[in-house]
């Protein structure tokens, strides 16, 4: 398995990832990993939703249009919903956005929907370092970024491109 | 009245090797080595552990403290007829035949197994004869063996070695391997010159 | 600063959590970054910030400062976002203009890069900070709940869990799939470490739920159904039929005796199959209620449809029904006690134990039986053939800390073991020898009972039993079992032969468990317990609010510890009574009428059917009191017309732009 | 699906008549097995005590060539030899589970121009008899049922563990259901799966003959005509040894210690030198009511 750097990719790249846990079952299973103190790669950001039902594939196209490098979706096993059957809803929608970026020419692995139970922290772990591991493998997402690190404006910095009226395109 | 027999047995923290322990597992099958609760079921479910002089249990102990010399002076790993039964029964998945295969590699390497012991003897007299042929010949080496370790006791065996001629069970030539013998030795070699992969 | 005026002032305030989070997170740094991103107005880092002074720091902020969205960088929400609500609620500030990022659970604890942890704090915070800046101040809406309580399983918690609730004043719907209640505990001889008579302490107790005004007992019964919410649950619960009319029988034992069975010759469950019933029988003496129950899987009119129907015959008050149908009975409940307790490994898991094969290898809890004074041996303990054993031999952890069968220490077993040693010892003499890993006495008395039986002479051995043989090796050895292990304190093998083996088997999730969370919709644990919210904070609750659990159901535990979970359940249950309602998150959807177009796509997203349609508007309506907020729909509409409050497409988007926008 | 045999070096010489007996049931079973071209020797338990990956890599060359004859397809390598069995079996999982070794592995078959997959499913001749086989067509093609026989199945150590999943590694019965289809009696024994004393016959005597010989005493104390093996290093143990046994622990041990295949091959009314039975030391011991008829075949 090669481990060497894709070309033109800078050496200390590291990917963010965006994950979507839903409130009951991912949430509570990545706090469970921080509990049980399993580390794993700092490169995703959870965003909680009460349920995966409530994620718009919309969301997915928006952080990767805002520059993530991939989005993971953490919904509760078939069956398992809080709320019954949003994880049904989340998995059919999943699929069809599946169909989507592929069309778009993303990467199967950068968009990924797991089930990861409460008590599934190690899942948490494992799953995340995988994907940030597949996902070096193929280097940035060449989407042009509207967010980069440091793009916002923040007070006493230069003011940049206003940014949200671009994503608001989408 | 004869003086006691007294022996000081404190062992001091620096005697120990600290870097033993993670040694043997990082070797294959051993890394669980730390998970031992020393219950013993390994060293009651062994079918030779009542010759050993120490049991699986307390190498296993013995090795995660550091006890190097202990351990690979011990005639356990050298009694272990891998019968995997403490693999089996262990209740933390301890592959522990595996971890007396380490221990047996490493007392090769340090030379710490007993002179004239035969095992190594077979293990090497084994190692030639496949290279040379794809093959082993049981008796050829157990032969070879007797004669390199206890070659008295080959007078004993002549019997046992006729009587299996006779039966057709054991034959004077080797077998050998039909076809692209190069390629084995291609390979056994290779092991030889990347040892990295060792 | 520039700022526009639509920008709210935002309170940012890091916590160090002691050294949990500043040990890994450069807290200075990330709140002079906080103090710089847009809005912010104050960025305080502190100590602890759910901290009574913590508190203050955010109300004092509102106070002075003017802040009009605060964000705490600290633990998870699931643990505070309680606390800090009410900070703000208490500064003034409508609790909802609040938002917490998580850099304990999900950077600190995670992370071994300090420079990485420290970079991820960031972000979660300016996403923190984007977000807040949306937030809608919003009411809670508060419902009223009911006064009734429903208690899932009749062993000793969901008695103890009864009486206490029935005591308060309180209905309670006490539910047992056996037919009677008591549970393991109604089998055990004696308790440790007391020796107290389990019939003596439980019996009386068992009475008083049958007497108890307050308490509708359904035995033999099975929750089928749960709908609802905390306060009001709607119970949908089975009555399996018994074929008695339970109302009309005295529990006389005519029938039993009129029974064309001339003996017992069904194995009871009861007795774990060490003595015999008949198909119409008692579960034992003091079953409660005192009702018999007729097996469908044995009676012959019920298998064959072909019998004399003596018992009908004898029973003078017509109590007998062969035709009796399964029943349903709905009830209303604002709160659930799930007690559905445990049940132990079955050995012939590990055939080298030799259960099934050799006669006299039983189980911990057949041999509770058998030293049961009411029990089939009456109290004695016997051999297979009737003799007395002179060496008996208790094995620990069988299907314990085993990587192959429960990994987990079942947690009684070493004082069940002691308990029975003893009681071997002084019925039958024997020899006895205990074969343990670790000797665990964890318990008030407990050590001291440890220290009771070693002066009394049973052989205590530290090692695991690897196999139980008939393969004599000495003459000794020849028509016993022979147990191997090593003596682990002596570094030797030990072969021992016994007459008798006791194999003290674990305990482990009800086969159903699964099937039943789903009903209570809660969550297990990896291994299948019940998961409590919190394991130090919330150990009876659950996710679902309005349903707790107690007893051996969370995991192994022993009947005080079982009691006082009980006793725990109980008072959280009548707490959510007494208050009187419970307030909704007010995370509901709401539609736009303007946007929406009718179509219905979401009416039938919604598992709760919260949304009509208005047919005179053409537009969709949710109900609120009915909708839990779980978003669905939100994602279907296909004219972007329904909202979630607290997550709406603004809110996600902004948290987006700022988890990726800075760092 | 094929199904490649693997005979393994010892059913070449001293375990000559288990390759005979196993070649012969299966013909008249109709399920014929082909040797694996060009197999070299398996790597074997005393080669791991030196070099382990060495040992796999003898293995893996045996499996990477099995591979070859499935184009695509999984292929059966039928491997009797318990430990050929284990080995082969080992090294399979062990690829996988240890990646350094799956590497090291895969980058020396390299070398030598060979690749392999994990394609290859290894099975014991009991597996396939139980499994692919079945009792059914067994049974169908007893012709001399074993009546009257009593027999000790003895399974030994790495036919059922640790890697194997066709049987219980503690009390395996897919040998006794074997030779109950032929009509045979066989003993619920403790020694099931006891170690015969491996290699330590050879290089610690005491300790190993001690093994065969608790065994075989068990084996007459219940009274067996035969014990039934499945492992060319068990038959030879507990066969050949029984004189200096019987010096050793003054006591008369004699006991017919046979290849299951050997008496499965019996059953079919095979005959004596088709199924090896000229190699034992020790004649198969049968009961009266079958050796009246064991000349007309």
């Amino acid at each position: 398995m090669s481990e060497q750097v894709p070309v033109g990719q800078p050496p200390d790249w590291e990917p963010r990832i965006v994950a979507f846990f839903c409130n009951w079952c991912t949430y509570t299973a990545s706090d469970l990993a921080g509990v049980s103190r399993m580390t794993y790669a700092p490169n995703t950001r959870v965003i909680r939703v009460m349920c995966s039902g409530r994620i718009d594939p919309q969301f997915v196209l928006m952080a990767l249009r805002q520059g993530a490098d991939g989005v993971l979706i953490g919904g509760c096993h078939p069956g398992d919903c809080h709320y019954q059957e949003g994880n049904y809803k989340c998995l059919r929608r999943f699929a069809m956005l599946k169909h989507y970026l592929a069309a778009m020419g993303i990467d199967d692995p950068r968009v990924r929907l797991e089930w990861i139970a409460a008590s599934e922290g190690d899942k948490v772990q494992r799953v995340t370092n995988d994907m940030v591991q597949r996902i070096k493998q193929l280097g940035p997402l060449k989407l042009e970024p509207v967010c980069q690190p440091g793009c916002r404006a923040m007070a006493g910095d230069q003011p940049s491109v206003g940014n949200r009226a671009v994503a608001a395109d989408i | 009245m004869p003086g006691l027999q007294i022996q000081r047995r404190v062992k001091y923290q620096e005697e120990l090797d600290a870097d033993f322990p993670r040694r043997v597992a990082d070797m294959p099958g051993a890394a669980d080595l730390n998970r031992c609760i020393q219950c013993g079921t390994c060293s009651a479910t062994c079918p030779v552990s009542s010759f050993m002089d120490l049991t699986p249990r307390r190498v296993v102990a013995m090795t995660r403290a550091g006890f190097k010399e202990e351990v690979l002076r011990s005639n356990t790993i050298w009694l272990c007829a891998s019968c995997y039964s403490c693999t089996v029964e262990c209740p933390k998945g301890i592959k522990i035949t595996d971890v007396m295969y380490a221990l047996k590699r490493l007392a090769i390497q340090e030379r710490a197994y007993p002179r004239h012991f035969p095992t190594p003897v077979l293990a090497r007299e084994f190692f030639h004869k496949v290279r040379q042929t794809g093959r082993s010949n049981e008796g050829q080496i157990a032969t070879v063996m007797i004669l390199k370790t206890n070659p008295l006791k080959l007078l004993r065996q002549i019997p046992l070695g006729l009587k299996l001629l006779v039966k057709g069970r054991m034959s004077l030539w080797t077998e050998k391997m039909s076809g692209n013998k190069r390629q084995l030795q291609d390979l056994l070699d290779y092991m030889d010159t990347h040892k990295e992969l060792r | 600063m520039s700022q526009s005026p639509a920008c709210p002032r935002i309170g940012v305030y890091v916590c160090h959590c002691g050294m949990n989070i500043a040990k890994q997170v450069a807290v200075e740094a990330v709140t002079e970054f906080a103090a710089r991103l847009p809005g912010v107005a104050v960025a305080r880092h502190y100590k602890f910030m759910c901290s009574d002074p913590g508190q203050e720091l955010i109300q004092q902020d509102i106070k002075e400062s003017g802040l009009e969205r605060v964000v705490v960088a600290s633990c998870s929400p699931l643990l505070h976002e309680a606390t800090f609500r009410k900070a703000c609620a208490a500064g003034g500030l409508n609790p909802f203009c609040f938002q917490m990022a998580n850099i304990r659970e999900q950077v600190a604890w995670v992370t071994a890069d300090k420079g990485r942890a420290t970079s991820k704090a960031k972000a979660l915070i300016a996403a923190a900070v984007e977000r807040v800046s949306r937030a809608q101040p919003l009411e809670r809406k508060r419902l009223a709940v009911g006064d009734k309580v429903v208690i899932v399983g009749g062993g000793i918690a969901g008695i103890h869990a009864a009486l206490t609730i029935a005591d308060a004043g309180k209905k309670v719907y006490l539910v047992e799939r056996e037919p009677t209640i008591g549970g393991h505990m109604a089998k055990f001889d004696k308790t440790f470490p007391t020796l107290d008579c389990a019939a003596c302490i439980l019996t009386p107790k068992m009475s008083s739920v049958k007497n108890h005004p307050n308490i509708e007992l359904m035995s033999y019964s099975e929750v089928e159904k749960v709908e609802g919410f905390a306060g009001n649950f709607k119970i949908t619960i089975q009555k399996k039929p018994r074929y008695v009319h339970e109302e009309l029988c005295v529990g006389c034992g005519e029938c039993v005796d009129a029974c064309v069975f001339p003996k017992a010759k069904f194995p009871s469950e009861f007795d774990e199959g060490l003595a015999l019933r008949k198909p119409v029988y008692m579960p034992f003496p003091q079953a409660t209620p005192a009702v018999v129950v007729i097996d469908p899987n044995t009676c012959l009119q019920l298998t064959k449809g072909k019998c004399k129907q003596k018992c009908v015959e004898a029973c003078q008050r017509g109590a007998i029904d062969l035709k009796q149908e399964p029943e349903q009975v709905e009830v209303e409940a604002a709160a659930v006690i799930v007690a559905t307790g445990f049940k132990t490994f079955d050995p012939r898991g590990l055939p080298q134990y030799g259960y099934g094969r050799y006669g006299n290898v039983y189980t911990s809890l057949e041999v509770e039986r058998m030293v049961n004074a009411s029990g089939p041996t009456g109290g004695e303990v016997v051999l297979k053939d009737g003799a007395k054993p002179r060496s008996v031999a208790i094995i620990h952890c069988v299907g314990s800390r085993d990587k192959k069968t429960h990994p987990w220490c079942s947690r009684v077993c070493c004082m069940y073991s002691l308990k029975l040693a003893h009681l071997v010892k002084e019925r039958s003499g024997a020899d006895v020898f205990s074969f343990y890993i670790d000797m665990r006495t964890p318990g008030k008395g407990y050590e001291e009972f440890y220290d009771r039986l070693l002066e009394e002479g049973v052989h205590f051995i530290r090692g695991r039993v690897s196999h139980i043989t008939d393969w004599a090796m000495t003459k000794a050895e020849e028509g016993k079992l022979v147990v191997s292990a090593e003596d682990s304190l002596i570094g030797v093998t030990r072969r021992i032969p016994v007459d008798m083996v006791i194999l003290s088997v674990g305990l482990e999730p009800q086969p159903d468990a699964q099937e039943v969370r789903k009903k209570f919709n809660i969550s297990c644990s990896q291994e299948g317990w019940f998961l409590e919210r919190h394991p130090k904070l919330a150990p009876v609750a659950t996710f679902t609010d309005g349903v707790w659990i107690a007893g051996a159901c969370q995991g192994p535990k022993d009947i005080p510890d079982t009691v006082a979970q009980a006793g725990a359940a109980a008072s959280e249950a009548l707490a959510l009574i007494d208050k009187g309602y419970v307030e909704i998150e007010p995370n509901t959807a709401e539609v736009d009428p303007e946007a929406c177009s009718g179509c219905k796509t979401c009416l039938g997203m919604c598992p709760y059917h919260a949304i009509r349609r208005d047919e005179e508007k053409g537009v969709a309506v949710v109900n609120e009191a009915l909708c839990k907020g779980c978003g669905t729909c939100v994602a279907a509409c296909p004219s972007g017309a329904i909202s979630q409050h607290m997550f709406t497409d603004d809110e996600i988007y902004q948290e987006l732009e700022g988890i990726l926008s800075y760092v | 699906m094929r199904f490649l045999y693997y005979p393994g070096c010892s059913l070449k010489s001293s375990g000559r008549a288990y390759e005979e007996s196993l070649l012969a049931v299966f013909a008249r079973l109709q399920f014929p097995l082909e040797e694996l071209p060009e197999w070299n020797c398996c790597g074997a338990t005393a080669y791991m005590g030196i070099d382990e990956k060495k040992a796999f890599v003898l293995a893996a060359r045996n499996l990477a060539l099995a591979e070859q004859h499935g184009d695509g397809q999984p292929v059966h390598l039928v491997a009797p030899c318990a430990a050929c069995y284990l080995v082969l079996l080992k090294t399979q999982k062990y690829m996988v589970e240890y990646k350094p070794i799956g590497r090291a592995i895969s980058d020396a078959l390299k070398s030598v121009g060979l690749k392999y997959r994990g394609q290859v499913k290894i099975r014991h001749p009991l597996d396939v008899l139980i499994k692919e086989v079945g009792l059914e067509r067994i049974r169908a093609a007893v012709s001399r049922p074993l009546e009257g026989m009593k027999i000790a199945c003895y399974y030994g150590c790495q036919v059922v563990r640790p890697f194997a999943e066709f049987d219980d590694p503690h009390d395996p019965m897919s040998m006794d259901d074997l030779l109950r289809a032929c009509g045979a009696e066989t003993v619920d024994w403790p020694c099931k799966v006891r170690c015969c004393g491996a290699m330590l016959t050879g290089t610690v005597e005491e300790v190993g003959q001690r093994r065969s010989y608790m065994i075989l005493h068990e084996a007459m104390r219940r009274g067996v005509d035969a014990v039934a093996t499945a492992c060319p290093l068990c038959q030879f143990n507990l066969e050949c040894f029984q004189g200096p046994m019987s010096r050793r622990y003054r006591d008369q041990v004699e006991m017919s210690v046979a290849y299951f295949t050997q008496i499965v091959g019996k059953a079919m009314g095979l005959d004596e030198r088709t199924l090896g039975m000229h190699r034992l030391f020790i004649p198969l011991r049968q009961p009266p009511a079958l050796l009246g008829t064991s000349h007309d075949c």
